[in-house]
């Protein structure tokens, strides 16, 4: 069979039948979104196997007959003794197993992910090597006084009283000051994405579908 | 003013979107610096060298790199500099790009081999670079089509890197550019310029404050800046455009909901005294 | 400069200095010192928040973002076993939603213990605690219609978010919900600003639950996490002035960069 | 007897089928007892500390192998080799969880049409696109079809196809675009200025937004791009406000949380978090 145009009516409606939430929540929604939640579903417990157990799981222990591969159900399907009052702490056993787990990625990620961050921060504040006062002052000062104050703004034990205090208090003020300034300039730069993703569904209506019988469109969408 | 519905909003945007798309007004385009940049750099490649135009980019990228690579390929004709296509990776991108050089070409009656060549794909980075800059016809060895480089006319000449006179090079890929200012730009002083998805320009500026890279197109609104200095509106113009009139709009609205706001204080302020 | 495959020297005692005074202070605090937090006023609304929904007779909703078993997730479901106790002391229903189904039973599991604890067990109704998707976009649109059909006076969106963020809270905005989101990631904070009542910025997210439980463990903890942090501007100020002081044209030997940069 | 039972232990691979049947049934139920045995003998101290103990070893392998000396080249300890059986293994039990997630969908949708509650029609969609998904799916997957694919294809991969590339990607790519509305309507809101934070994030965002249309780089296009006021084109600004003002604050966020994050996940690794992950009653 050609599935072709019966793709391309089904993206059309279900496109449509997504954009009536603009309006507001309506029986049209309520369906595609029920569809949606199906297919994800549908789509998750496939994937599980095609994509992870099935290569990972049973091949080695079917195909190449490593034995030991029968302690992984047995530890998964701990997690459902949830649903029993007396053995629910065996659940508990292999979800300790990973929050160890979550615990140890996060202790080990952590100089690969931070310590660039850290060391890229290391910004001269005098002029040197092809720098001029200008980009020093441009670029480095007003770096590391934002990366300061910033700081300092998620300093919660200590008081905002006294001397140093008061001081940190301040430079929270100002940090959170920045802070707005750097959400306005996220929020700018998400902007142009966000439409072009819109601009690709409407080329996608006008051009793929109309236009797949009035050629004006396809011609016009095309871009 | 101030509360505008937002079904309202909502009916603007996707109208001013479709509108666009179908009957564009052109809002004016004045090309940035790194973009003339890059633009002026092909027009001074002197006589008889050639220009690299490395595209490692596929599908997953082409909505920013398909109209970047075309433009550049477009300027390249129209300064009559001869040209050619490589990449090293993903493989896709050669093919990709050959199938542009030869639409445009028709436009400007290029022939294959004599305007502009493609040397394929070759995998392997820095030691292709390195082995490269010796000896290219020996490096490159057979082009797209299988055929050995040194039978092209346009190769009569080109020995090592030193007959090369700018790179070009159009990504969507973190890395490929630090081989080519590692081992190209810096130790034989030969111009390059580039072309990035605008989620990894930002990152390549410092390359552009100091002059080793000549000029930088960033995302569909480089190629269309570039679009607008051939003078050929193509895909990202169309987008650009769309774009351009989408973003007006929402700065627009945001101007009369902060004009609303300040009226009505300022009535509010009035009944106050 | 490769990957960083292994830990040097430096980084292990970066690393140990770090651990070691955020544990010091835990230990510290529960022997009973005293420890000051200043105001967070997202957490403060949390209470209000709970109480509104109260007043108005409909349930809550907590969405715990996209990710599974994971640190950030777990600081969620601490801030949630929070506000099952106050909505369990209230008697005031409270709907999660998950997105993955490994953390389903650990949510579960923390709702149950919550109530447990406040006293009413037989409050816990365990099809209250929901898996919607796996998938970013359905799971948005599955908590969109639980919003809508419940009529949940007050969502709260604490976790790991990403574009889904605005779809959710703009919708929960639009159905009248009073709404609390925190989120440790930067890059959506922005858009919670723009439609959410309360908005928990990075890292007062961590301190989340030392704040509204006061539990010594907790608050010494958070302690010892700004003395790490003052550790770490130290570092950064160390790094900055022996940036500046190797200036000229003789190569920039910072050898803490060297340190931070290159592992084994 | 006595070199069966060791080749059993020592051989990861069973030498046969029946063999392999043998060891999996012999693992399932040595298994079994194990739990059972743990289940009668711990009290719920002991319960308690074994959890404890769970958590601790499982961080700490993960946490040690990246902290430990590495030696020679490619550099590794020695419990580098582990790391990615484990991490499978891993994978592969957590993924057994999937039929929680599926049961707690079935559960809420199963009532609504049982009990014909309003909207019942929407589960069974629920249930039949479910059901649908994975079967065509499934049947697909063992097709084994080869690229370039004919025009004509077998039945059951045009209807996956119109599942996947009809509708899941459909449904993806249109509710994704939804957010061009709402930005849209979210800046006409939030940026007002009310207060200086509110007016500073709105010029911030400005000056981004317009930096990165061309139509900005118009507006600001009299400038000559040579003289030291060319730092005031638009889409100059608008990249300076990113790299320069917006990185640090995020950098800075970054930090705290990351010290934030170490802080939570010692407590976990160290069951130090009292009272919020059922340490109260095992």
């Amino acid at each position: 069979m050609n599935p072709e145009v019966a793709i391309l009516w089904a993206g059309a409606i279900a496109t449509l039948g997504v954009y009536t939430i603009l309006y507001r929540e309506n029986p049209i929604s309520r369906l595609f979104e029920h569809i949606f939640v199906g297919l994800s579903a549908g789509y998750l417990l496939f994937t599980t196997w095609t994509q992870n157990l099935e290569g990972k799981w049973w091949g080695p222990m079917v195909h190449q007959r490593q034995w030991y591969w029968a302690f992984a159900p047995v530890v998964g399907l701990l997690f459902y003794f949830i649903y029993s009052r007396r053995l629910v702490w065996l659940a508990r056993l292999v979800m300790g197993l990973f929050f160890g787990v979550a615990a140890g990625t996060t202790f080990r990620q952590f100089f690969p992910l931070y310590s660039p961050q850290i060391y890229k921060s290391f910004k001269p504040l005098l002029p040197q090597a092809g720098l001029v006062w200008a980009d020093v002052i441009l670029h480095h000062w007003i770096f590391i006084v934002i990366l300061l104050t910033v700081m300092s703004y998620f300093f919660f034990s200590i008081p905002h009283e006294g001397r140093f205090g008061r001081g940190l208090g301040r430079s929270s003020l100002l940090g959170r000051w920045f802070l707005m300034i750097a959400f306005g300039a996220m929020f700018g730069n998400t902007v142009m994405a966000r439409i072009s993703l819109f601009i690709g569904r409407v080329q996608f209506l006008l051009k793929d579908w109309i236009g797949h019988y009035l050629s004006w469109f396809a011609q016009r969408a095309g871009g | 003013m101030q509360q505008i519905p937002r079904h309202y909003i909502y009916l603007l945007l996707a109208g001013v979107v479709v509108w666009q798309l179908l009957a564009p007004m052109p809002l004016p385009i004045s090309p940035s610096t790194a973009t003339r940049g890059l633009y002026e750099a092909i027009r001074a490649v002197p006589e008889g060298k050639l220009i690299i135009i490395s595209t490692d980019w596929d599908a997953s990228t082409q909505a920013e790199t398909w109209p970047q690579t075309e433009a550049v390929i477009h300027a390249c004709f129209q300064a009559r500099k001869r040209f050619v296509i490589m990449n090293m990776q993903p493989p896709m991108g050669v093919k990709l790009a050959n199938d542009i050089a030869l639409e445009v070409g028709k436009q400007y009656r290029a022939r294959y081999g004599v305007d502009w060549a493609n040397w394929g794909y070759k995998y392997g980075y820095g030691n292709v670079l390195m082995a490269m800059a010796k000896d290219i016809a020996k490096t490159i060895g057979d082009d797209f089509y299988g055929r050995p480089v040194t039978r092209l006319p346009l190769m009569q000449g080109v020995r090592s890197i030193r007959d090369i006179g700018l790179v070009v090079e159009v990504t969507g890929l973190a890395g490929v550019t630090e081989y080519w200012i590692g081992l190209i730009q810096g130790p034989y002083q030969v111009p390059f310029a580039a072309a990035y998805t605008a989620v990894m320009a930002p990152g390549y500026y410092p390359y552009l404050d100091s002059g080793q890279m000549k000029g930088m197109l960033v995302g569909a609104k480089g190629a269309a800046e570039m679009e607008a200095l051939v003078r050929s509106p193509g895909k990202a113009t169309t987008i650009m455009n769309v774009q351009s009139w989408a973003h007006l709009l929402i700065i627009a609205l945001i101007v009369v909901g902060n004009l609303g706001y300040l009226l009505a204080r300022g009535r509010r302020e009035e009944r106050r005294q | 400069m490769g990957a960083l495959e292994h830990a040097n020297w430096f980084m292990t005692a970066l690393f140990c200095t770090m651990s070691g005074v955020i544990v010091a202070s835990v230990l510290l605090a529960q022997r009973g010192r005293a420890m000051f937090i200043r105001r967070i006023p997202g957490l403060a609304a949390i209470e209000e928040a709970v109480g509104r929904a109260t007043e108005m007779g409909r349930p809550m909703l907590f969405s715990t973002g996209l990710w599974g078993i994971d640190i950030v997730t777990l600081q969620a479901l601490a801030i949630l076993s929070y506000i099952v106790r106050l909505a369990a002391r209230q008697a005031t229903r409270l709907i999660v939603a998950t997105a993955s189904s490994s953390l389903l039973p650990v949510a579960e599991e923390s709702v149950r213990e919550a109530y447990t604890s406040a006293g009413r067990p037989e409050a816990h109704r365990p099809e209250d605690v929901r898996f919607v998707s796996e998938e970013q976009f359905s799971y948005a649109l599955g908590t969109i219609g639980i919003m809508a059909r419940e009529r949940t006076a007050t969502n709260f969106l604490f976790g790991a978010f990403f574009a889904e963020a605005l779809m959710l809270t703009e919708n929960g905005r639009v159905l009248g919900a009073l709404q609390v989101a925190g989120c440790p990631d930067p890059t959506q904070i922005p858009f919670f600003i723009a439609t959410c009542d309360y908005v928990v910025i990075g890292d007062e997210y961590y301190a989340a639950s030392a704040y509204l439980t006061r539990e010594p463990t907790l608050t010494g903890s958070l302690v010892g996490q700004d003395l790490a942090k003052a550790l770490l501007i130290g570092l950064i100020l160390a790094g900055i002035g022996l940036a500046t002081s190797y200036a000229g044209p003789a190569a920039p030997h910072n050898f803490l960069l060297n340190w931070l940069a290159q592992g084994r | 007897m006595r070199e069966a039972l060791q080749s059993l232990f020592l051989l990861r691979q069973a030498p046969n089928p029946t063999a392999l049947a043998i060891c999996l049934g012999l693992a399932l139920a040595a298994s079994v007892l194990l739990l059972y045995a743990l289940h009668r003998l711990l009290g719920p101290r002991g319960r308690r500390w074994l959890i404890a103990l769970v958590t601790f070893v499982g961080g700490l392998f993960f946490g040690l192998e990246w902290f430990y000396p590495a030696r020679g080249h490619p550099s590794k300890n020695f419990l580098t080799d582990w790391i990615e059986p484990v991490s499978n293994m891993l994978t592969v039990v957590g993924a057994f969880t999937v039929g929680l997630g599926i049961y707690s969908l079935s559960q809420v949708h199963g009532r609504n049409v049982r009990l014909r509650r309003p909207g019942w029609h929407n589960s069974l969609a629920f249930f039949i696109a479910m059901v649908a998904m994975f079967v065509f799916g499934l049947w697909e997957h063992y097709l084994h079809l080869r690229e370039p694919l004919p025009k004509l294809v077998p039945w059951p991969k045009g209807i996956y196809e119109i599942l996947f590339s009809g509708l899941f990607a459909p449904l993806q790519a249109a509710t994704f675009s939804l957010l061009a509305f709402y930005i849209a309507s979210a800046a006409y809101r939030a940026f007002r200025i009310r207060t200086a934070e509110a007016g500073l994030m709105m010029a911030a965002a400005f000056v981004v937004m317009l930096g990165q249309v061309p139509v900005g780089a118009w507006l600001t296009s009299a400038i000559p791009a040579a003289s030291g006021w060319s730092f005031f084109r638009l889409e100059k600004l608008g990249e300076w406000v990113l790299a320069w003002l917006n990185t640090p604050a995020q950098r800075a966020i970054t930090f705290g949380v990351a010290i934030g994050a170490l802080a939570m996940s010692l407590r976990v690794w160290l069951s130090l978090e009292r009272g919020t992950f059922f340490s109260e009653q095992s």
